[in-house]
């Protein structure tokens, strides 16, 4: 193994070695790596190029905030760009790829933009590309687009599944270092349902990198005794590699868990992520702190490191940082990582100092000097420092420099919800509130920094929370601690920098241009950020939002408190569509409903078409028919002449019951219904309040105190919804109730000449136009007592027409009866193509023409609206000027004078002659359809004074299609005017 | 907001269940109110930062319509009631 | 037609049947199609009372007969198929307190069972199953994913779902996704 | 200072140290011909055209934040003019036209790009409705084409032809449709009306509207008490709010819509595409983001922030619309709050007191809107007088029953 892998040493288990390769290089690691320690293991510092400027990057953290080591992992539909190298769990067999750069990561061409910068800055699109005007989209832009972006993601679909949870708890626990772990145990013994969440493929935060001593014994010891409680504990649950990404109204966590993301070979059972959405009565949020980089030249040169990530590193998977390292601190951290670089046998060239007057009880090896990194220097590695010191200029050779300035408690989550972070002198930090109603903050997230005070915190944090849910048993499990940590004043950038000095890692934005921003008005902390997009990047800032404050503040010469910081939002980190979309992707995307005679249908041959969630049959094409249309003609002439069968089962149907039910169904209908009398059907109207005209149907009697209302499929669940409201909301004191019986009733209308005598054959009872006349409705007996239904003789198509409701469960069994029954008769089954054109040959509207924005005038059903009853809902409105101006759109029939010529459904109506212009437009078709009864298109539309324009000459223009069809105006009823059929 | 509603009849539930309908402060006119009384109901709203109530439907659960009551802007739920019985608070 | 043949077509007869998901032996789930006996919607009357000591009358006796889901609305469910005149003839017992709504077909049962039943089950509902929270016996009315249904805790690791004949299937198939990594068994076949 | 490539040269070679404030941050002056309440697009559109097309330029315009911390800041970007009624068409696409030319008149790279937007059809309904709406927009002469499934397969053949739930039939298509830099918008016009002698304020929030003998005689603000000839109101979200300042209700809720963007991409997507059957609309940013949105959360909100449910419906419509999103991440959702109206259509009218104007209820489809509003909003006060394209947006048309309703779904805003 390389020397950059120590030999001894780390939570690595050297036993199981694991293969993955890099750019296509062969590598290896160990479990217990990160791809980005096991990168740094094999040597190899330089993992990706910047946004902009295509700056060769190295590795710089060891977690979420990673804004550099960006690499694609995945092959073929498991392709995930800008994956953070940081946080994925190496395995056996992972592939990873540098991304945004060409042809490669160590020679990029699109570096040359780093010697553009000056024309680069801050905004610089907003002031060119403009000249020539249509230059933006052929040239310009493309271009931009072009180099937009960092990884590239595929277009194959994904093969793997995903899934979503719900999870309860009194208590969440967000992050199991030293504050979440000590919060945990104390539920956890006070009995409390805990989960302890974190987002680490190992639980134990920073303890898990720590080597002095908590409380006198090992850290180590620490964590894994409180791990084997925790486990021990039926009542609490410990998520790993799980991030909670959101916090939202209700005390409702979204965390994502990642299942088999650190595997080449997936489980098919099982899925790749999981999204849980935690209910949690409580929540502690111990997320920790940010280490802060230091702004200064070259700050990005592969070899600079967060002096935490190192010493992570160093701790967690062995590996040393490089040969010499220098420590560029302005906070203790950096003296803690040279202790443990230099007890791993490490040289550290130097530790340089911001501080004046930091009191330091170093004793290590390294020299200290008080003073400043001015520039980092190298080009894809770092070569040496160049230290300010005393007004002295030193260069220190190094491949590896560390750097802190400070930590920033992590606060994310707990500004989801509108909170806003603020400004501490003493903390020299944002800090949120420490308790919001369901969240308090606890250790280094509230501003805390020994490992002894976190623990305490967490621990007496979670006793006060536990109070409040009621378990006043509680007891802290670690002891009360003082906070021996020192806060340094924040060092924002480094003066007297050569180069760059990166803020924004990922996105290129340095120092300059955070200048330029306040210099042309956009200093304003929100301003700036769109402006420079410093924050905008992948980490969303998480590095570099507080150095950008900083200088901001500098700049306009303001407390950070006055400059405040950027909105927090979800997603912690990002967060993929797949986990979000869970298992409903696909066919899945949505449930399906099916008729209970769908395998009828299917068994008869249907063709099925989507409507909504359910499959209705379309069409039953028969051996021999090669378009849609020979099956619908010849079924339409068949119904016509003989009979046909066709499940309406998906219309809503609604049993209403109370003593007040036809009062109720009086006031929802603009229709008379008070005195519908028993065994009767009547078509009835519903509006909205508005007046418009919500949806129609029939309603029968089947008793004094029982009604079966039908609605369309489509308007079948807000039917309902709306009579519950107006029953529960509007008039609570009638006695009127409902029960969706939709999936009760195999509901088959049977139409046509023939269809009375066929029927017969099956009801007990006599239907004969007497003895059961039209809009007849009852229950009739099936087979000789056989089953129980219920028969309704209205008529959609306007043939003589049935629909018998039978029992979802014997729906098939009466189909394939009265298939049986009609076979003599020429029975056939038709689908709701057919359907739709016997409809419109008789001018029954739809929804087509029920559109949302007419009322019952438009359609010709003016005189369907009670005048007498006192109220019923939409009468009000009724009478606005709009509503009765005689300039509507309203219902006609439109027929080609050339029946050989034809029109489509959503062309537009225009006088004849007219020019085309919105100011001629006279209305549109609203329905059409070939009519093998009449051998012609027809179509209904709503024309402006529609009634009246019978007979007259327009076009129906169809500019999309290129038609435009000479058309005459007519009766909306082609066929059977008379209602002979009807009641034959 | 909401993303669980505590439903009194059926307990805390996620907002995937209910139908919103809106404003519940207005009330349906009298049907001779008079076209201002109507043109108000049906079309203004008070729409007030602050707290607000307003009908949910608890569509996937009891089937009741309920009356929140909630802040807007911070979306701290007050109370929620039976719309038939808006009095009491469970 | 005196040669008719009242067939009844369970909603689940072409459901899949056998066993899915992960080989393990022990934690799996079990599913099974319930017989379609009688399922009746009770709805109170407006102003009717307390109906708790009643309703149970019109039901067979089994345990967990009578399923509140919420204000004045129970179903109760038995394994026997009851013809409409029987159930007309129960009406008489209610008083003219409550209705009957018939939905013998137009609901489902589904059982489900296993020591992760829990765990499966909170894939698709919010509803905090945990027993100390949701007892046996205990019912409620909730989303499974996108299907509302029922969902009644029977025994300390079974529950049933009730559900709308039309989605029967396809939350069926739902549930196996849900249980395969524990391992489903899954029987239509009564 | 003009913007152009050679400025930029220019003041690269010397360190970039020349450029000036894109506008002034003025105190405010105690009176102004016209105050503007609220630096949206809007009313940064109205103040520049107030002074570049009607001459008035002793105006102001006063945001309680900073501009474009409303809507123009947090939408999806989306322009386009495929509207169905007469009301809205000649409206939007008045408002394309100024797109069109916008950069070059006020010297700002806002990034116009028509790149197209397609609109998924997946049933004969949907199909039959598109064609009444590409008709109309081509009876106005308004670009519009009809594409089948093997057109949109042939553009855009990530989408889910394969396996999808609700199969794709085709898409209505408007090239000239297109998204535009939003931030931009409102800096462009912030700056074309600030060399104008407009005064931008910016941290000035309206508390109160100060009215003598009926008339309005300035606004109380943050920033004290701002004298006014006339005021206009354009403070989308909160125009109920500011409204309610002088006892004057209106047909608007508030309500919250959220908006996404993924982490950077290579070029995936290049046009805008909105899923049939689902919320879910898609378009890449020219930084490489995926920005997205779908449906507003529904229920009355002041909050800039939504709901998780409503997260994961989008993702589920977009994985249903192009499954290889599964393994793209989101970065970050954000929340705005829209006033929604009670048919879905703005209001652009004189109110009760005769110098006060409304300029409201864009919902979530203002910004496309921008120009055009600013246009019509600017001709309405200066004239005293309805731009008349903007003639059908009238505060009264539901008194009247002249609803401009294209979703039909009538008075209840969380379903427009
Ligand atoms: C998530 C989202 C996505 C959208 N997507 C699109 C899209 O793709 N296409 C499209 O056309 N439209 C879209 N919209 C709608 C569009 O953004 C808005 O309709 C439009 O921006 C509103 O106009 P505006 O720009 O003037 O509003 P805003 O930018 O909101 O301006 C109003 C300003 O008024 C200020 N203000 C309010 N009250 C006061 C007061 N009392 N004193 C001072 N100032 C005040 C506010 O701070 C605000 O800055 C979307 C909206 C949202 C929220
Ligand atoms: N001044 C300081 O604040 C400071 C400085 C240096 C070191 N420290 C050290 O940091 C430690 C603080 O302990 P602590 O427990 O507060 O923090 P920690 O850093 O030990 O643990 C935080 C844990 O939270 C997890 N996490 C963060 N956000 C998460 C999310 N959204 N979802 C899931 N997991 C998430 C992280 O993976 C981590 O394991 C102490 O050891 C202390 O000495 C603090
Ligand atoms: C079109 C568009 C693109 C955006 N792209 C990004 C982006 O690439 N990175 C980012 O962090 N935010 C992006 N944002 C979101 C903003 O950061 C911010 O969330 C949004 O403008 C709302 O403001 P707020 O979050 O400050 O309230 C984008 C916003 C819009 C409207
Ligand atoms: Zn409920």
């Amino acid at each position: 193994m390389s020397s950059y892998r120590l030999p001894k040493g780390g939570r690595i288990d050297r036993a199981k070695p694991l293969d993955f390769t890099f750019d296509g290089k062969p590598m290896q690691g160990f479990a217990g790596d990160t791809l980005a320690s096991a990168l740094l293991a094999n040597g190899r510092q330089l993992v990706g190029r910047s946004f902009k400027y295509h700056r060769p990057r190295g590795i710089l953290t060891a977690g979420a905030a990673e804004p550099n080591a960006l690499v694609t992992i995945g092959e073929g539909g498991r392709t995930e760009a800008n994956t953070r190298a940081t946080l994925v769990e190496l395995y056996r067999g992972l592939t990873a790829k540098s991304q945004n750069r060409w042809p490669s990561v160590d020679f990029d061409l699109g570096a040359v933009n780093s010697l553009l910068s000056p024309f680069l800055g801050a905004g610089f699109y907003y002031k060119t590309f403009m000249w020539p005007a249509a230059f933006w989209e052929k040239v310009y832009e493309p271009i931009i687009r072009k180099a937009a972006g960092l990884g590239r993601a595929t277009y194959q679909p994904d093969p793997d599944t995903y899934e979503k949870c719900w999870a309860h708890c009194d208590l969440l626990v967000i992050g199991a270092g030293p504050a979440g772990l000590a919060a945990a145990l104390t539920a956890g013994r006070a009995g409390a349902r805990v989960i302890l969440a974190d987002e680490g493929f190992e639980p134990g935060g920073s303890l898990l990198s720590e080597t002095a001593p908590v409380g006198g014994k090992s850290a180590t010891d620490l964590l894994t005794k409180t791990l084997a409680e925790l486990a021990d504990l039926p009542n609490v649950r410990i998520f790993s590699r799980t991030t909670v990404f959101g916090w939202y109204d209700g005390n409702v966590f979204g965390a994502v868990e990642s299942v088999q993301k650190n595997t080449a070979t997936v489980d098919p059972n099982r899925p790749v992520e999981r999204i849980w959405r935690i209910a949690a009565r409580e929540a502690i949020l111990a997320s920790g702190a940010e280490e802060r980089p230091l702004v200064f030249g070259g700050n990005d040169i592969p070899g600079v490191m967060m002096a935490g990530a190192m010493r992570s590193y160093l701790n967690r998977q062995a590996i040393a940082p490089g040969k010499s390292t220098v420590l560029f601190t302005n906070d203790a951290s950096g003296y803690a990582t040279a202790a443990d670089l230099e007890a791993a046998g490490l040289d550290v060239a130097a530790i340089v100092d911001s501080r004046p007057d930091a009191a330091r009880t170093w004793s290590g090896k390294a020299r200290i000097l008080a003073g400043t990194v001015v520039d980092a220097n190298g080009g894809k590695n770092l070569k040496d420092v160049t230290v300010l010191n005393n007004g002295r200029t030193e260069t220190i050779e190094a491949d590896a420099l560390g750097m802190s300035g400070g930590w920033s408690p992590i606060i994310h989550l707990a500004c989801h919800r509108g909170a806003k972070p603020v400004w501490s002198d003493a903390k020299a930090a944002f800090l949120a509130p420490e308790k919001q109603e369901g969240l308090t903050i606890a250790g280094a997230a509230a501003g805390i920094g020994s490992v002894e005070a976190c623990l305490a915190d967490g621990a007496g944090k979670a006793v006060s929370v536990l109070q409040t849910l009621g378990f006043s048993n509680a007891t802290a499990a670690f002891a009360a601690a003082a906070d021996t940590a020192t806060i340094s004043k924040p060092l924002w950038r480094i003066h007297g920098s050569k180069g760059k000095a990166f803020v924004d890692y990922q996105n290129d934005v340095h120092l300059k241009d955070l200048g330029l921003a306040v210099n042309e008005g956009y200093g304003h902390v929100e301003l700036a950020k769109r402006y420079t997009t410093n924050g905008m990047a992948t980490d969303q800032g998480k590095l570099s939002n507080i150095n950008a404050i900083g200088i901001l503040a500098e700049a306009r010469k303001v407390s950070p408190a006055d400059v405040g910081t950027t909105t927090f939002r979800p997603f912690y980190t990002p967060l993929s569509f797949g986990a979000l979309t869970g298992a409903s992707k696909g066919k899945h995307f949505q449930p399906v409903r099916k008729s209970p005679l769908h395998d009828w249908a299917k068994k008869n041959g249907a063709v099925f078409v989507e409507t909504g969630l359910w499959y209705r049959s379309s069409w039953f094409p028969k051996s021999g028919e090669t378009t849609w249309r020979e099956s619908v003609d010849r079924e339409v002439l068949n119904v016509r002449k003989n009979a046909g069968i066709c499940d309406v089962s998906t219309l809503g149907k609604i049993e209403i019951f109370g003593k007040d039910a036809a009062e109720f169904l009086n006031r929802v209908y603009c229709n008379a219904f008070l005195k519908l009398p028993v065994s009767k059907a009547r078509y009835g109207l519903m509006l909205r309040e508005d007046g418009m005209i919500y949806d129609d149907g029939t309603t029968s009697r089947l008793s004094e105190t029982h009604f079966f209302m039908t609605t369309t499929t489509a308007y079948a669940a807000g039917v309902m919804n709306h009579l519950e409201f107006c029953a529960q909301a509007l008039w609570p004191d009638l006695d009127v109730q409902f029960s969706s019986s939709t999936d009760q009733w195999a509901q088959i209308a049977v139409a046509g000449p023939k269809s009375r005598l066929i029927l017969q054959t099956l009801v007990d009872e006599d239907i004969s136009d007497a003895a059961f006349p039209f809009l007849g409705a009852k229950e009739v007996s099936l087979c000789g007592g056989k089953l129980t239904g219920r028969l309704f003789r209205i008529s959609f198509s306007g043939e003589l027409a049935y629909e018998l409701a039978v029992p979802a469960g014997y729906g098939e069994a009466v189909a394939d009866a009265i298939m049986e029954a009609g076979a003599p008769h020429g029975i056939c089954p038709y689908g709701v193509e057919a359907l739709g054109v016997m409809r419109i040959e008789k001018g029954h509207v739809t929804h087509s023409e029920i559109n949302g924005t007419v009322i019952p005038s438009d359609l010709g059903f003016a005189k369907m609206v009670s005048t007498t009853k006192p109220d019923f809902i939409g009468k009000a409105m009724l009478s606005r000027e709009g509503m009765t101006a005689d300039d509507r759109l309203s219902l006609v029939g439109v027929k080609p004078l050339d029946p050989a010529t034809t029109f489509k459904t959503g062309s537009h109506i225009l006088s004849d002659g007219a020019v085309p212009s919105l100011d001629n437009d006279q209305g549109y078709v609203s329905s059409s359809c070939y009519s093998p009864n009449l051998g012609s298109t027809i179509g209904l539309a709503l024309v402006k004074h529609g009634p009246t324009r019978h007979g007259e000459h327009v076009t129906v223009w169809n500019d999309l299609k290129n038609e435009y069809t000479k058309a005459v105006l007519c009766s909306p009823v082609f066929f059977d005017p008379e209602n002979g059929k009807l009641h034959g | 907001m909401a993303s669980l509603i505590a439903c009194p009849h059926c307990g805390p539930r996620p907002k995937e269940e209910f139908t919103v309908k809106g404003d519940a402060a207005i009330v349906r006119p009298a049907p001779d109110a008079g076209e201002d009384a109507w043109y108000a109901y049906v079309y203004l709203r008070d729409n007030p930062r602050g707290r607000h109530k307003e009908y949910w439907h608890h569509t996937s659960g009891c089937r009741r319509w309920l009356v929140v009551e909630r802040d807007t802007m911070t979306h701290i739920v007050y109370a929620i009631t039976d719309a038939s019985a808006p009095g009491e608070t469970a | 037609m005196a040669d008719f043949a009242l067939l009844h077509r369970p909603a689940l007869a072409n459901a899949k049947s056998g066993s899915f998901g992960a080989p393990s032996s022990n934690g799996r789930i079990t599913m099974t199609a319930l017989p379609e006996g009688h399922v009746l919607h009770v709805l109170a009357t407006r102003g009717s009372g307390d109906l708790t000591g009643l309703i149970p009358r019109i039901g067979d006796g089994s345990t967990y007969a009578v399923r509140p889901y919420g204000p004045g609305q129970w179903f109760v469910i038995g394994d026997a198929p009851l013809s409409a005149a029987e159930i007309f003839g129960k009406t008489p017992v209610l008083d003219g307190k409550a209705s009957i709504s018939d939905q013998g077909h137009g609901r489902v049962r589904i059982g489900i069972s296993g020591t992760p039943v829990e765990a499966v089950l909170a894939k698709g509902t919010a509803v905090d199953l945990a027993v100390s929270n949701f007892p046996v016996g205990h019912s409620a009315m909730t989303l499974i994913g996108h299907i509302s249904a029922l969902i009644s805790r029977t025994g300390p690791e079974s529950f049933e779902l009730l559900v709308l004949r039309g989605f029967a299937e396809s939350l069926w198939d739902e549930l196996i996704e849900m249980g395969l990594e524990f391992g489903v068994d899954a029987k239509t076949a009564r | 200072m003009r913007y152009s490539a050679f400025s930029v040269f220019l003041n690269a070679l010397r360190g970039n140290k020349g450029w000036r404030p894109a506008w002034r941050s003025p105190v405010p002056k105690n009176h102004y011909d016209v105050v503007i309440i609220g630096g949206g697009g809007h009313g940064l559109a109205t103040a520049y055209y107030l002074a570049k097309e009607f001459g008035v330029t002793n105006v102001a315009v006063l945001e309680k934040g900073y501009i474009g911390s409303g809507n123009v800041g947090r939408n999806t970007t989306i322009i386009r003019s495929n509207y169905l009624l007469q009301g809205n068409n000649p409206f939007y696409e008045l408002s394309m036209k100024l797109w069109e030319g916008l950069e070059q008149d006020f010297n700002f790279n806002a990034m116009v790009s028509q790149r197209g937007v397609l609109n998924l059809y997946h049933s004969d309904a949907q199909r039959d409705a598109y064609t009444r709406r590409g008709n109309a927009m081509r009876l106005h002469g308004v670009d519009a084409d009809l594409l089948d499934r093997n057109a949109v397969r042939q553009m855009l053949p990530f989408l889910d032809f394969d396996n999808a739930r609700f199969p794709i039939q085709g898409a209505l298509m408007q090239k000239r449709g297109g998204t535009v830099r939003h931030d931009a918008v409102a800096w462009g016009y912030a700056r074309g009306a600030d060399m104008r002698g407009v005064d931008i304020i910016q941290n000035c929030e309206v508390t109160g509207i100060r009215r003598e003998n009926g008339r309005v005689v300035g606004v109380e603000t943050s920033q004290g008490f701002i004298g006014c000839g006339k005021l206009a109101l354009a403070a989308a979200g909160n125009s109920t709010t500011v409204a309610d300042m002088v006892d004057m209700k209106l047909p608007i809720e508030s309500h919250v819509l959220q908006a996404f963007v993924s982490e950077g991409l290579k070029p995936f997507i290049d046009n805008v595409v909105t899923f049939g059957a689902g919320h879910f609309y898609v378009s890449q940013s020219d930084k490489g983001g995926l920005v997205f949105g779908g449906d507003i959360d529904g229920y009355n909100s002041y909050a800039q922030r939504g709901n998780l449910a409503t997260v994961e419906h989008v993702a589920e419509a977009g994985v249903a619309m192009i499954p290889a999103l599964s393994r793209v991440r989101v970065l970050r959702s954000w929340g705005g709050v829209m006033d929604m109206s009670m048919d879905g259509s703005p209001i652009i009218d004189r109110t009760h007191i005769d110098n006060l104007y409304l300029n409201a209820g864009w919902c979530y489809g203002g910004f496309k809107a921008t120009p055009a509003s600013g246009f019509c909003y600017a001709h309405l006060i200066a004239r005293n007088e309805p731009h008349e394209t903007g003639r059908a947006f009238r505060l009264d048309r539901f008194a009247r029953g002249r609803m401009i309703d294209e979703k039909g779904v009538g008075s209840q805003p969380n379903l427009h």
